[in-house]
């Protein structure tokens, strides 16, 4: 989720001829970066050693928190990712004999990034797709008779379930009589996390259930944060970086 | 059908004699029935003249060879100048059927109502007419029985409450229209999880 | 009712529509135009062949036949084969036009990631969340909720993995807005080798 990133360039790194300057709105994810790198050292590309490339993605990563850029998660896992391969790469059992021989990048993580890259180019063409088609207008009948060809059009499962939450969310006083039937109320956890908060400021959300949750006890806790928020009671924050979400009590400013 | 090409013909004179910054004919004239194909109403001459600053004398020339280009091809669509305007219409000729048709074909998309409805009695089976009503807070019998004219809805048995009511559930055809293998496969309602806690504070 | 046009002798006669003996071409041609006129949405080949007995195989000739010459012509609209059906739109030369004199919509854009992601779904359906995180390398969740709300993927079933996570897949919108007729027209994935191979500047 790089694409709300803020854009920075990278000044370090000041190996003269190609010092890369890299956009990081411009990728999509670790193995687009990861791409772009092995790609700026296309001196010769059997020369591409793991050691190289990790630590350029190393490098990379900590430009990006040096100038406060926030960064993904999936950036951080692909980093361990990396340095597990290099390691690998190091133990001695996978010497050779020749002290000039470089680990190259592993099959699998090779592997990967050629999937990825066949999407991306795929994804490319469809896009040419896409906007060639934007350019054609169907006529839209007004016509009170309309044939219609689907019976009911194209409804989802996506749809259904919506429905489903819209009926849930805009009855929530019948929902709560139900919720009677399995002893948890809506009621009460929105006093349990008002509980929570009066004592810290931010919760988790995984903190605010038990330690084994029953289904009817996460839809009703979060039908309870659902309703704290509509009143403005409390905050949901989500950080890209821990993808947790989290409650802070509301702030009210006027 | 081979009608169609000679008048074009005759105005296309491709790129060779073009005075600089003219339009050719043919490029407006497909312009102007691409908007007379979109339009639900007559379109005027003066909306052409005043849109595309096109001379009223050679709109005027262009749209009548469109009406004469599709009296001859005499297919399925005319184009006619009416009191308001020209319009795109279809052929008398075709008027029966396509009102046989329209009349058997049509239908009403899923609408919300129907859509609330039978996601209630999807998750919600067995449940009884007051249920339903109760949780959408309108009457529903009509929307059930449409749900049940299109079988994805019908009566699964009584329930032991006063008056014995009839309890509704899904049908076969309701997986088949879902893609579902069995009930259990429905998206959970935790998994709404999934698809609405992505907002930020 | 607009668009219909009645001949008004043959109003008093509803019979006059249909003769008993066979059609000829050019009547039956001049009909399914006409039908496609009145659709808002592709309509498929078995519509016609289901609401006036038309042979499949003519019928798909006149329709193609009908293309060609639409394509022939190159006016201001054509005829494509979309998403399982045939439909009239407008010549893409004419867009900007459009959009500035009679206000027809641009469709709303695709970021990159929601492209990638779509591609995915797209090629590798049925595929559950995971198997597209494991693609892209980076979590998805917000870009499959956001193709879903433009309907251009559904949610199709469940996988027999653990857990019984649902699977994605793509929609007949989907189709329609890449100019698709069907799944299997999409463009063949080309293998990727080498990494030199895609070096672009």
């Amino acid at each position: 989720m790089s694409d709300t990133e803020e854009r920075i360039e990278q000044t370090e790194g000041e190996t003269a001829e190609n010092s890369p300057i890299l956009h990081i709105d411009n990728f999509d994810g670790p193995l687009d970066l990861l791409w772009e790198l092995i790609k700026k050292a296309k001196i010769d590309i059997t020369e591409i050693t793991i050691s190289t490339i990790t630590e350029q993605y190393l490098g990379y990563l900590k430009l990006m928190e040096k100038l406060n850029v926030r960064v993904a998660t999936d950036f951080i896992r692909m980093a361990s990712e990396l340095l597990f391969y290099k390691s690998c790469a190091l133990l001695p059992a996978a010497q050779i004999e020749d002290e000039y021989f470089v680990p190259p990048l592993p099959p699998e993580l090779v592997q990967k990034l050629l999937e990825f890259k066949k999407f991306q180019t795929a994804s490319r063409r469809l896009l040419e797709e896409f906007e060639a088609h934007a350019n054609r207008y169907a006529r839209e009948n007004i016509y009170e008779d309309i044939i219609e060809i689907d019976d009911f059009g194209e409804v989802s499962l996506f749809d259904l379930l919506k429905a489903f939450a819209d009926v849930m969310e805009s009855r929530k006083d019948i929902e709560e009589k139900e919720i009677v039937f399995d002893e948890i109320l809506v009621s009460d956890r929105i006093e349990h996390v008002r509980r929570m908060l009066e004592e810290r400021d931010v919760l988790h959300f995984p903190e605010i259930f038990s330690a084994k949750p029953s289904r009817m006890e996460i839809v009703v806790t979060f039908m309870a944060i659902l309703e704290l928020a509509k009143t403005r009671v409390v905050k949901l924050l989500q950080h890209k970086i821990f993808g947790t979400i989290r409650i802070m009590k509301y702030v009210h400013v006027q | 059908m081979a009608t169609i090409q000679d008048d074009v013909e005759e105005m296309n004179d491709p790129e060779s004699g073009q005075d600089d910054g003219q339009r050719d004919d043919v490029s407006i004239s497909g312009l102007l029935e691409a908007v007379l194909f979109l339009s639900n109403e007559p379109v005027p001459l003066a909306f052409f003249v005043n849109s595309f600053s096109i001379d009223p004398t050679q709109a005027k020339i262009l749209l009548d060879s469109l009406i004469d280009e599709y009296e001859d091809r005499d297919g399925g669509i005319k184009l006619q100048e009416i009191a308001k305007g020209y319009q795109f219409v279809t052929s008398p000729r075709h008027a029966d059927q396509l009102r046989r048709v329209i009349g058997v074909k049509k239908r009403e998309g899923m609408s919300k109502n129907m859509m609330e409805t039978l996601a209630i009695i999807a998750y919600k089976q067995p449940i009884v007419m007051a249920e339903i009503e109760e949780l959408r807070g309108v009457a529903c019998r009509t929307m059930v029985v449409k749900l049940m004219e299109r079988s994805l809805v019908k009566p699964v048995g009584r329930k032991e409450l006063p008056g014995r009511p009839l309890a509704y559930g899904t049908t076969n055809e309701f997986l088949r229209y879902f893609g579902l293998n069995k009930l259990s496969d429905l998206p959970k309602l935790s998994e709404i999880k999934e698809f609405s806690l992505d907002w930020e504070g």
